[in-house]
């Protein structure tokens, strides 16, 4: 072979043909796969059978229709605004499917069909689209839509809406563990909150269920640990402290760890990756946080439950938390250079 | 003269003249109505407050604000009571109708309150205010979660147990002042 | 001290659409996030803003020539509170309801933008006809801001339009597991939220239209 | 000042990293095989960091294996040398495969050789001693290094003679041999350390006699209990110690080794030099061992070809300056399903888009992935799940930094550290969105310091 055989037109020619598509691409040409966005938001959904399950035995095809409402305005929220946008449509992605779940699951058994339906169209427009969609929002767009909602249709979505005397289950006919704690001073039994056998949100009921669910999704990575972590110790914190220094009959730091939407929201909604912290530090901070306003909000305010609004003020500081956690990288900061 | 204080700002005191002026006559010219609308806010409310009333005066008993609620004749039959109170929200004024020996309840109004829109005020509502109308001013009223039973209990709106019980609250402590204070 | 610029008519029209305050300027915000849960509560507020607006454009048009630079803005503002205090005081004795609701919002159009920015910009530099029709004109686009906010809010945050004057239910009472009127629209978060959509549906339009 | 306690034994782990598919099974098994010579080799000028070399020879000039045909001027630099018996060509350029233009000496070559087994045996066989070396001066042994244009055979291909060279104010206590070879797929340092591993220990020990350290560590990733086998037996009696490392990539890294081996951190933009260390590759200390001991200049090199793609993978002696596509016609050329062949190991090196490119002292191998391997996704947007904070070996917030460059914004990219990132492709690795994360990390270090 002498050099002009190393000319392109013989490469045709050579007896190992370049016939196979060569491509180029920038390293790493490996790619770890397993983990897709697509792949995290069915982690979501797989590791919100068990609520499904808790929830439907307490309150049967209410929770069904609430999840269809919110999954289905979801979808067609998002269809409709992504196209408003002249983007292709993300459905795909299964976000906005997350995003109805989540919104059904933290929603009264017997909310009207247009508190969902308005819920989920608040939630990927308000919530989502217009801060540019997937991955750019600040608030968690499900707890956008409940915010929304709560505050549009305070009967249908406040204290009272808990309570169905028309409704055809027991359970709906009994306030809530935290409303009846906080307007009546009444206590609920460790046992039916840690199994879900009281009123409440969709979601919310079954302490148990949220904990199989939730570890489901820290042990798939798809959820951080750290602030679910950070979120009980800081509760449990706060509330045995204040068991400490003025005890309430009957409610303890158990209690406050598993009644309300305390577990759901710390495994399922403060985890959401788009609007919660980077690093491992910021998850901390994050995670402290939300547990403290939640007990904050539980104890000082006129709401009995706080994790919705816990977690949104947590989202506001999200930037401002990803600011104070930047790592320093291993062999300490780039040396700022002298300039010549 | 040009670069004097005056020489620069003769125009300001001129307007100012002029506009203070003409701000003395609209007041001047509109004060008694607007003193007038202000007093029939209040005083509009007594026939709907007391029975049998077709007007009323002012007076003030102690610190309290109260109106004399007289009827056709000039008979005093009742008296309407301002009171304010902490709600769930901000403060909250009510006007409280009771009989001339302020023994009974006769009628509530709201006149002024900022509870969540929805829940807490919903006590301006008819419905609510109605519920105290023929109450006894003592014993002291309580706010229940179930219908009444007893004279005393008033059933509170669903969902806003604060607003409810602030107002009864406000209504208890401005009775029972009142009822002490000796009547001119 | 005429100048090249708009006609009068121009002007007239800009402050409708193509300037709008509300939209465009993104002036007088205040009163535009405050007041517009009720069609009642939008167009008094817009018919005072109008009228100190007319008054002060008027005033400060004729007085131009005796404006020195550094006192303007103070005789501005002096002529805008003359006016406010009137109108307030005119409220307050003809129509008191509304004067009760709109509380603070009326003698804080001292402070709205719109007027001082037109003072600035058009009265002190143009004749009367053209500092009337701006002010005309900026006083539309504003009630027209106002309005639209207003319509969105009161009928689904009451279901009603014009309903304390008119008494026009648009969207008929219905059971509550049917359908109930937005809370949040009559608050403030409605405002914003309405606020926001609105503007952005009119810049959505303006950008198609410029393609 | 860091401690640099001689003797203190690292944890053999460093935080965060991944775990890709090891794969070296295509070629370890493969023992060392001889390429045979190529009609023609082209020898780049610029086959290290540093600077250029110029020719010092002319065309048709008759040149002998191992003679000096390039030599750079001033201290970071290394020459170049024949690496076939032959005549000198029409001097070109050719591109390497990071994409730089250098220019080539090619040399046709001549009818005398040495065979494949005085090749092997000169280079890495024979008798190596272990001892009696104190009678190399220091100086002496890095001046062999440099005569015999030897650089790093890792990848990075940093001249060795700088590394050896004593400096008085920062003296080294140790010297880390480097057989991690953490990359997945390549094989030859592991080929080499099991075949050869007496010119391995006794090159380490002339790098401690060069540089003046006391201990002498070999760091080998616990996947490789055969090449610590065979390290050991040899290194019995000399003082040389085998730790095992944890697998994990990249471990081969010095920022990671380091700290593993010898619990030592090496401070960002600083030198390993800085915590007493010296870091030399175990394929780079045979040849240490070859250039003093033999006087061989640095003319031959392991490579691994391997992979999915080639048919049959090996581990080859070959020339530098030999193309690519002569190793992998050697092999038995591409599969049909072949998608994408890599100079270098997959997670760092670099996708050829020509077969025509020349092998230079830093060539470890040539991967060759197909279209099963490949199954990329597309690339969505963040969702901010931070999994690259998580693996980012050296702490960073890689995501941020991306999205820095992305949209040139410095102010961020300084908070966030930027020019601390080694490009290890961990962060891209495991993107759920399939980010080009290092791609746009290494653009903005490109653009960060002219800001």
């Amino acid at each position: 072979m002498d050099a002009a055989t190393q000319k392109p037109e013989n490469v045709a020619s050579a007896p190992v043909a370049v016939a196979p598509a060569i491509h180029i691409a920038p390293a790493p040409h490996l790619f770890g796969g397993v983990l897709t966005t697509r792949r995290m938001m069915v982690d979501v959904l797989l590791a919100l059978v068990p609520v499904l399950v808790a929830s439907l035995w307490m309150f049967r095809l209410y929770t069904v229709l609430q999840l269809a409402i919110c999954m289905v305005s979801a979808l067609v929220a998002e269809t409709v605004f992504t196209k408003m946008r002249g983007r292709r449509p993300t459905l795909g992605d299964g976000s906005a499917v997350v995003t109805g779940a989540i919104l059904a699951f933290s929603l009264p058994a017997t909310a009207p069909w247009y508190v969902g339906f308005i819920g989920a169209f608040v939630a990927i427009g308000l919530g989502k689209i217009v801060f540019g969609g997937l991955g750019q929002n600040i608030f968690n767009p499900a707890m956008v839509g409940r915010a929304f909602v709560l505050i549009a249709f305070p009967v249908a979505m406040g204290a009272s809406a808990y309570v169905a005397p028309t409704a055809g289950l027991d359970g709906l006919t009994q306030a809530t563990p935290l409303t009846a704690l906080k307007m009546l001073g009444q206590s609920t039994g460790l046992l039916p909150l840690f199994l879900g056998t009281t009123n409440g949100s969709l979601g919310e009921t079954s302490a148990l269920a949220c904990l199989i669910g939730g570890l489901y999704l820290c042990a798939r990575r798809t959820a951080s640990w750290e602030i679910p972590a950070a979120a009980i110790l800081a509760v449990a914190a706060i509330s045995g402290l204040l068991g400490v220094l003025g005890p309430r009959t009957g409610w303890t730091l158990f209690h406050d760890l598993s009644g309300g939407a305390f577990l759901f929201g710390a495994f399922y909604i403060a985890t959401d990756p788009v609007s919660s912290p980077l690093t491992p530090k910021g998850k901390w901070m994050f995670g402290a946080g939300f547990g403290a306003l939640v007990m904050l909000i539980r104890r000082m305010s006129g709401y009995p439950e706080g994790v919705m609004f816990a977690v949104l003020i947590m989202n506001a500081l999200v930037p401002l938390i990803n600011r104070w956690a930047i790592p320093t990288p291993v062999g300490g900061p780039v040396p700022v250079k002298k300039t010549a | 003269m040009k670069n004097s204080y005056i020489g620069q700002a003769w125009l300001v005191v001129v307007l100012s003249l002029c506009f203070g002026a003409a701000l003395a006559a609209v007041q001047t010219t509109l004060q008694p109505r607007i003193e007038q609308n202000k007093l029939a806010d209040t005083i509009g409310q007594i026939p709907k407050l007391v029975p049998g009333a077709a007007g009323g005066e002012l007076q003030r008993v102690g610190d309290q604000v109260a109106y004399r609620a007289m009827d056709a004749s000039g008979q005093q039959v009742g008296w309407v009571l301002a009171a304010a109170g902490q709600g769930f929200a901000d403060r909250i004024e009510l006007l409280i109708g009771m009989d001339a020996a302020a023994a009974r309840i006769t009628g509530l109004y709201v006149l002024d309150q900022k509870e969540t829109p929805g829940l807490g005020n919903k006590i301006v509502d008819d419905a609510f205010c109605a519920k105290f109308q023929g109450r006894a001013t003592e014993p002291v009223l309580v706010v229940t979660k179930h219908a009444p039973q007893a004279d005393r209990e008033i059933e509170g709106i669903t969902g806003a147990t604060i607003s409810s019980e602030s107002v009864v609250g406000i209504v208890n402590a401005a009775v029972a002042k009142f009822r002490e204070a000796p009547k001119p | 001290m005429s100048q090249d610029g708009p006609t009068p008519l121009e002007r007239f029209i800009n402050g409708i659409l193509p300037e709008n305050p509300v939209y465009r300027q993104i002036l007088g915000m205040c009163p535009t996030l405050a007041v517009t849960n009720s069609m009642e509560g939008a167009l008094t507020m817009a018919g005072a803003v109008a009228f100190v607006l007319i008054c002060s454009n008027v005033l400060i048009s004729l007085i131009r020539g005796l404006l020195k630079p550094h006192l303007r803005i103070l005789v501005f503002t002096l002529t805008i509170a003359t006016f406010v205090t009137i109108a307030d005081r005119v409220l307050a004795a003809y129509m008191y309801e509304m004067s009760k609701q709109l509380g603070p919002y009326v003698p804080l159009i001292i402070v709205n933008c719109i007027i001082i920015c037109r003072c600035e910009v058009c009265a002190s530099k143009q004749g009367l006809r053209a500092a009337l029709t701006d002010a005309v004109g900026q006083a539309l686009g504003f009630t027209l801001g106002l309005a639209s906010i207003a319509t969105v809010r009161e009928i689904l945050g009451s279901g009603t339009w014009f309903g304390r004057w008119l008494g026009w239910r648009v969207i008929p009472e219905a059971a509550p597991q049917h359908w109930s009127p937005w809370v949040v629209m009559v608050l403030p978060p409605g405002a914003f939220i309405t606020l926001g959509l609105l503007m952005g549906a009119v810049n959505w339009f303006a950008a198609r239209k410029a393609k | 000042m860091i401690a640099t306690v001689p003797g203190k034994q690292g944890s053999g782990r460093f935080a965060r990293g991944v775990h890709p598919p090891e794969r070296k099974g295509f070629a370890a098994e493969a023992p060392i095989e001889v390429l045979p010579n190529p009609p023609q080799v082209a020898i780049p000028l610029l086959q290290h960091t540093g600077a250029p070399c110029e020719p010092l020879v002319k065309v048709k000039d008759e040149v002998a294996l191992g003679q000096k045909i390039g030599e750079g001027k001033g201290f970071i630099t290394a020459p170049v040398h024949a690496s076939v018996a032959g005549t000198v060509a029409m001097p070109s350029v050719t591109t390497l495969p990071n994409g730089r233009h250098v220019r080539t000496i090619p040399i046709k070559t001549g009818p005398t050789q040495l065979s494949a087994e005085e090749l092997k045996a000169n280079l890495f066989g024979g008798d190596w001693p272990v001892s009696g070396l104190d009678s190399q001066a220091p100086e002496q042994i890095a001046q062999a290094a440099r005569e015999a244009g030897l650089v790093g055979l890792g990848g990075a291909a940093f001249p060795t003679h700088v590394k050896l060279t004593r400096n008085e104010k920062r003296p080294v206590d140790t010297v880390l041999l480097n057989g991690c070879e953490c990359e997945p797929y390549l094989t030859s340092d592991y080929r080499l350390m099991i075949e050869f591993p007496r010119p391995i220990i006794t090159g380490a020990l002339l790098a401690a006699r060069a540089t003046g350290a006391a201990q002498i560590i070999i760091a080998v990733e616990d996947n490789k209990p055969a090449a610590v086998e065979a390290l050991r037996r040899a290194a019995d009696g000399t003082g040389v110690e085998v730790r095992v490392m944890e697998t994990r990539y990249p471990m081969g890294g010095e920022r990671q080794v380091i700290p593993a081996a010898l619990d030592r951190e090496v401070p960002t933009g600083g030198l390993p030099l800085d915590v007493g260390v010296v870091v030399i590759n175990v394929g780079t200390a045979a040849a240490l061992a070859a250039a003093v001991l033999r006087g061989r200049a640095l003319t031959h090199r392991v490579v691994s070809v391997t992979g999915a793609g080639i048919a049959q993978p090996k581990n080859l002696l070959v020339p530098v300056g030999v193309s690519y596509r002569g190793l992998i016609d050697f092999c038995g050329g591409l599969k049909p399903d072949a998608a994408r062949v890599i100079a270098g190991g997959p997670m760092m090196g670099f996708a050829l888009n020509d077969l025509n490119v020349t092998v230079t002292k830093g060539t470890s191998g040539i991967v060759v992935l197909t279209h099963e391997d490949l199954k990329q996704i597309e690339e969505t947007t963040c969702v901010r799940c931070g999994r690259c904070v998580d693996v980012c070996p050296l702490h960073l917030v890689p995501t941020r930094l991306a999205l820095a460059s992305r949209y040139q914004d410095w102010d961020m990219a300084r908070r966030y550290h930027l020019m601390a990132c080694c490009e290890c492709g961990c962060c891209a690795y495991v993107c759920p969105a399939a980010i080009p994360l290092v791609q746009l990390m290494r653009m903005g270090k490109a653009q960060l310091p002219n800001e």
